[in-house]
């Protein structure tokens, strides 16, 4: 095994599985309809709390497609050839996680001003969405995945793992959904995106290691 | 015909782009569908054919 | 009442080789009648006194906003049919109607949505007719989703004849859960049930579109069954003999 | 260092010993002061009940465990913290295979074996008895057949040391006879092989036996 | 194997287990706290929404506790067991089901007021809130359970189990909010209510014999 | 009907015949017109290679897979399409053996058995080399001895046919020779075993063997 032919092989797991891609796309969607269904549909309670919604959304869409990111491998033994493989191992969680951000994220994006018309998001404010998309999704894959590896040797893994991770996830919610508010009422809003970009900066560091450290005490 | 020039067909008055982007994107969409079908069903016929050609040789 | 015809739609065989002669006849009539029903609505139908030239949309919108319904009972009968009497036809019928479903949902969201923009001055809004159908095209794309997910192929035709079936009869109770949801949160500010009395100038293109697009994605989804037929019966004698000697 | 012996390849001077290995599961000691040797050229069997702790033994040196105390020594390095030497040669076989269900049979080896030659992929699954499965999805495969598609990583590679737990499960007499060929081949070619089996080995064979008490 | 000794497994096993419903039970405190941290906090935005919001939480809850419910079964091969143990499945179905509902229900119900009040929910719609969860609840687990027999098989099937399920879960959700909402308002609710009880008895004759159908066809 | 030989008990007169089945899996025909019959008191033995269907035959036995063509007769009786009564008397053990990884050892087989006594499952355990273990959580265990809470199940029942996918996998040799015995005295007491295994067998068991091509 190589760094070249992991990469390889996440990427044909992943075309093999591109239903998964499209179900984190439809999910995505179906929590959104579930606010105006649940809660109320008028223009009035959506404006306001559509950054919101679609934060949360998207934080759900991405833990639970991140949650199963190493089950297969853990179950079929996959997982303990990467331990003994000689690779280093943060590296090729870093790799997974690549691959696993653009077949997620991307289409999300391309959703997401579609749907942020059915919220009532104005066109100015859509771009301010879609930075904080792109600056702080990688933050949340990047926690994720720590959870993933945390609960992979556990068979029912994904409330555990909601639990662990939805805290953590937080502090990105409310600085995006933040600066969509400042930007809704005119106010300066680079402040938040700055942190933003700092949180993913710095979970980029430290995350490739802690998945690594738990996905090695997870196979035994 | 309910329009007066082939300019004002297109026009539709100020709903032109309305109509019109819907009438194009649904053709996309239907011709999309019936290309797609046809040409899943050829393939299928081919890749038939040359399983069965070839079991019979050998 | 004569039952044969539906035994045999059973058997694959019987299928294909009516699918074969019907297919075309239901293409060209329907291609025609979808044409003429266009064209007419798009150049000849009046325009409307209220909403001027953007209700020539309805010539697209109404028939596939009517086909997604269509297709969506036709599931959920396939699915009962699937499931009690294990006829082989239907699991194909599901698999190959319930993407051609999804297009007409979409279609009709779109047309819908970019006739609203000049009627109604927005894009979207949560009306209990607009959401049924995002909710329809959700079903769907439920349907197709747990298809493609499944590897096993006897499951996935269980899987999706199970979620036909609940699909066929919480339909209904969908629907009137939305139409009741949006009465109670917000008066109907654009009802698009209450008919315009239609002139018959209208109606009637609309007649033959509808029709029209009953009768082409008849003959598609004829196809996709029969290409679908040929997938799983390709053992069979019948299928060899039909694409060695035929040539189709 | 050139070895005297020429019917040796160069590697021959691998090694891996173990000394004083105490290996303790769910609060159980398992092996208590434990030491070995096994040299180049040997086959090394770990003889045990079951729930004796073999598996896990694998396991420690490949590894994945971390033993309580300890040494492991890999040609006369220590490795006990650091197994990088010993992964750069090591080809570990545990329980579960490795077999991605929804890879084909051709691309669950090309994933581990990127080196090898489409070719060379053929032959190996010929010998292995899966001849014409070679885009045959994993998961549609015999248990007996899975087994096989991770065997025929044995014919693709070039790693030394080879830790197989279990290696002839769910194979047929055809299939154990060729696997043992394969390990006798590996090890006369210099190679070291540790394997748990609860099967009688052919005697071509010539077997260390460890027991593990 | 016998009814009586399936069904104290079961209840065994939710003993084993207990951290899941206790997982449970915090995923939905998390859901509802993320309203007010990533929408707004005040009382004119949380008082008309709190229905809505603990109705959301309790369905996403519900699901993904259903959603493992016969995973580890598949796994270790116990749901093949049941198949071949002349039993008639859609009982066994039915009786897990039932320890699951008294798992999870019984301390969420004994949660809801505490929590109602955080979303400023008055004394006398509680009363409304915890009927419609009492009527409603036994249908979440109901349609779940078909969702979670589907895609027992499949690893990563968490995503798909919500996507398939969410949507039949809407009718619930409309008819539970709606009554809170007519309760708010000082209107009549037991139209909601019984309509809610009838959906709860539907799903109860046509659930077990779905969801056994589903797993005979997982079985293989 | 009273069996004429008093040696054998009331139930002898069960047997299993199938004729005529016509298995597919994955688009691939298995057995095609495969017919036999195993009576009371016989071992049958299913032989084929890796991959020869081995198992899905017995998941079809047992109800688990359906067949595309055939007929299977249990004494006397059409249960193709409805196994309850096959289930009454069917014991299947399959790769998986249906044991509960939070479970204890003794608590895994109450459930299974629930009729007996704990004393009785005391002496299951120790006759499958699990003395002591009855508290320990089943994940704790390793493979082998996994495998033999399942067949400590064959001790606790009265259930007459037995379908066996390899029982042998994973147990040490002690474990073999007590399985073997039990399979011997249960077709002795007119009980009806089929099974599959890659491993020689023991000569004192007198094995039917079906071959599936
Ligand atoms: C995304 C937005 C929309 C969706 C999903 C939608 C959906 C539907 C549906 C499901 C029907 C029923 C077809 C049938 O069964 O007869 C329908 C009919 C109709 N729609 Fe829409 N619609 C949308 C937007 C609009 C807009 C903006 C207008 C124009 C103001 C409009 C005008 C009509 C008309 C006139 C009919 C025919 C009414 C009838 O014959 O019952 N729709 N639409
Ligand atoms: N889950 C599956 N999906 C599709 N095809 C399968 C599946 N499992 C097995 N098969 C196919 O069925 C055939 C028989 O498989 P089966 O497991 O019955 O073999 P077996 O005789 O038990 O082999 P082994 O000795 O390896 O256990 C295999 O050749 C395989 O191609
Ligand atoms: N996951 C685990 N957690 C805790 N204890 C374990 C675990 N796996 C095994 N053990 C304990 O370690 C001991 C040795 O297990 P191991 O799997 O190494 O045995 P083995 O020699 O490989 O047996 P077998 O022949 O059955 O494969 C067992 O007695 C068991 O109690
Ligand atoms: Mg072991
Ligand atoms: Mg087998």
């Amino acid at each position: 095994m190589t760094y070249s032919s992991f990469f390889y092989s996440e990427i044909l797991a992943i075309f093999r599985r591109k239903q998964d891609a499209v179900n984190a796309l439809v999910f995505f969607l179906l929590v959104i309809t579930l606010f105006p269904l649940g809660v109320s549909p008028s223009k009035e309670f959506l404006q306001p709390a559509a950054g919101g919604i679609i934060w949360c959304a998207v934080a759900l869409a991405v833990l639970m497609s991140v949650e199963g990111m190493f089950k297969e491998d853990y179950n079929d033994g996959s997982l303990e050839q990467l331990v003994v493989s000689g690779l280093y191992l943060p590296v090729l969680v870093l790799l997974k996680l690549a691959v696993h951000w653009f077949a997620i994220m991307l289409p999300l994006l391309v959703l997401t001003p579609i749907l942020s018309q059915m919220l009532f998001i104005n066109w100015e404010i859509l771009w301010v969405l879609i930075l904080t998309l792109i600056l702080g999704s990688p933050a949340l894959f990047l926690i994720g995945t720590i959870g993933a590896a945390l609960t992979v040797s556990l068979r029912r893994g994904a409330v555990l793992m909601l639990l662990i991770i939805l805290p953590f996830y937080l502090p990105v919610i409310i600085f995006s959904t933040g600066a969509i508010a400042a930007a809704q009422v005119g106010q300066p809003y680079n402040g938040q995106l700055a942190i933003l970009g700092a949180i993913s900066l710095m979970t980029l560091t430290l995350s490739p290691i802690m998945a690594a450290v738990s996905i090695k005490a997870s196979v035994n | 015909m309910a329009f007066e020039s082939i300019n004002e067909f297109i026009s539709m008055g100020t709903h032109g782009p309305y109509v019109w982007s819907v009438y194009g994107i649904s053709l996309i969409l239907l011709l999309g569908s019936y290309f797609a079908s046809v040409k899943a069903k050829k393939n299928q016929i081919k890749r038939l054919k040359q399983r069965y050609l070839r079991e019979q040789k050998s | 009442m004569n039952w044969i015809w539906f035994h045999k739609l059973g058997s694959p065989k019987w299928f294909f080789q009516w699918a074969n002669k019907w297919s075309k006849f239901a293409f060209v009539i329907g291609l025609v009648m979808l044409v003429v029903g266009i064209a007419w609505g798009l150049g000849f139908a009046p325009a409307d006194y209220q909403q001027g030239n953007s209700f020539r949309i309805i010539y697209i919108h109404v028939p596939s906003a009517i086909l997604a319904q269509s297709c969506y009972l036709g599931l959920g009968v396939a699915g009962l049919v699937s499931l009690v009497w294990r006829m082989k036809m239907a699991p194909v019928f599901i698999k190959a109607v319930a993407p051609l479903g999804a297009v007409m949902a979409v279609i009709a969201l779109i047309s819908g949505a970019i006739w609203g923009k000049p009627t109604w001055g927005a894009w979207w809004v949560w009306d209990a007719r607009l959401t049924s159908v995002l909710i329809l095209f959700l079903l769907y794309m439920g349907v197709i989703a747990i298809q493609n997910s499944l590897d096993d192929m006897q499951l996935a035709d269980k899987a999706v004849a199970v979620i036909s079936v609940v699909g066929l009869i919480n339909l209904p109770i969908i629907k009137y859960s939305v139409e009741w949801w949006n009465t109670l949160h917000q008066p109907a500010t654009f009802t698009i049930t209450a008919k315009p009395a239609m002139p018959m100038e209208m109606w009637l293109p609309l007649l033959l579109s509808t029709l029209g697009m009953y009768g082409f994605i008849a003959a598609i989804a004829m196809w996709r069954m029969q290409t679908e037929v040929l997938v799983r019966e390709h053992r069979s004698n019948w299928v060899k003999k039909e694409i060695l000697d035929n040539g189709i | 260092m050139i070895s005297a012996d020429l019917g040796k390849p160069l590697h021959s001077n691998l090694d891996l010993s173990i000394s004083g290995l105490v290996i303790e599961r769910s609060e159980r000691i398992l092996c208590d002061n434990f030491s070995c040797v096994v040299k180049a050229g040997e086959v090394a069997r770990i003889m045990g009940e079951n729930g004796a702790g073999k598996s896990t033994l694998l396991k420690v040196i490949a590894g994945i465990l971390q033993p309580l105390e300890g040494q492991i020594f890999f040609s006369g390095e220590d490795i006990s913290y650091h197994r990088d030497m010993l992964h750069r040669e090591l080809l570990y076989l545990g329980h579960h295979a490795g077999i991605k269900a929804v890879f084909s049979v051709a691309e669950n080896l090309n994933w581990y074996c990127p080196n090898q030659t489409s070719d060379a992929i053929e032959l190996a699954l010929d010998v292995v008895g899966l001849a014409g499965y070679s885009d045959t999805p994993a998961h549609q495969l015999s248990a007996g057949q899975q087994r096989r598609i991770a065997l025929a990583r044995l014919w693709l590679t070039d790693k030394k040391v080879w830790l197989l737990d279990e290696p002839f499960t769910a194979l047929d007499v055809k299939g154990v006879a060729v696997l043992e060929a394969k390990i006798k081949q590996h090890t006369d070619a210099g190679g070291l092989v540790i394997l748990t089996t609860h099967q009688a080995l052919d005697d071509s064979l010539s077997v260390k036996e460890i027991k593990l008490v």
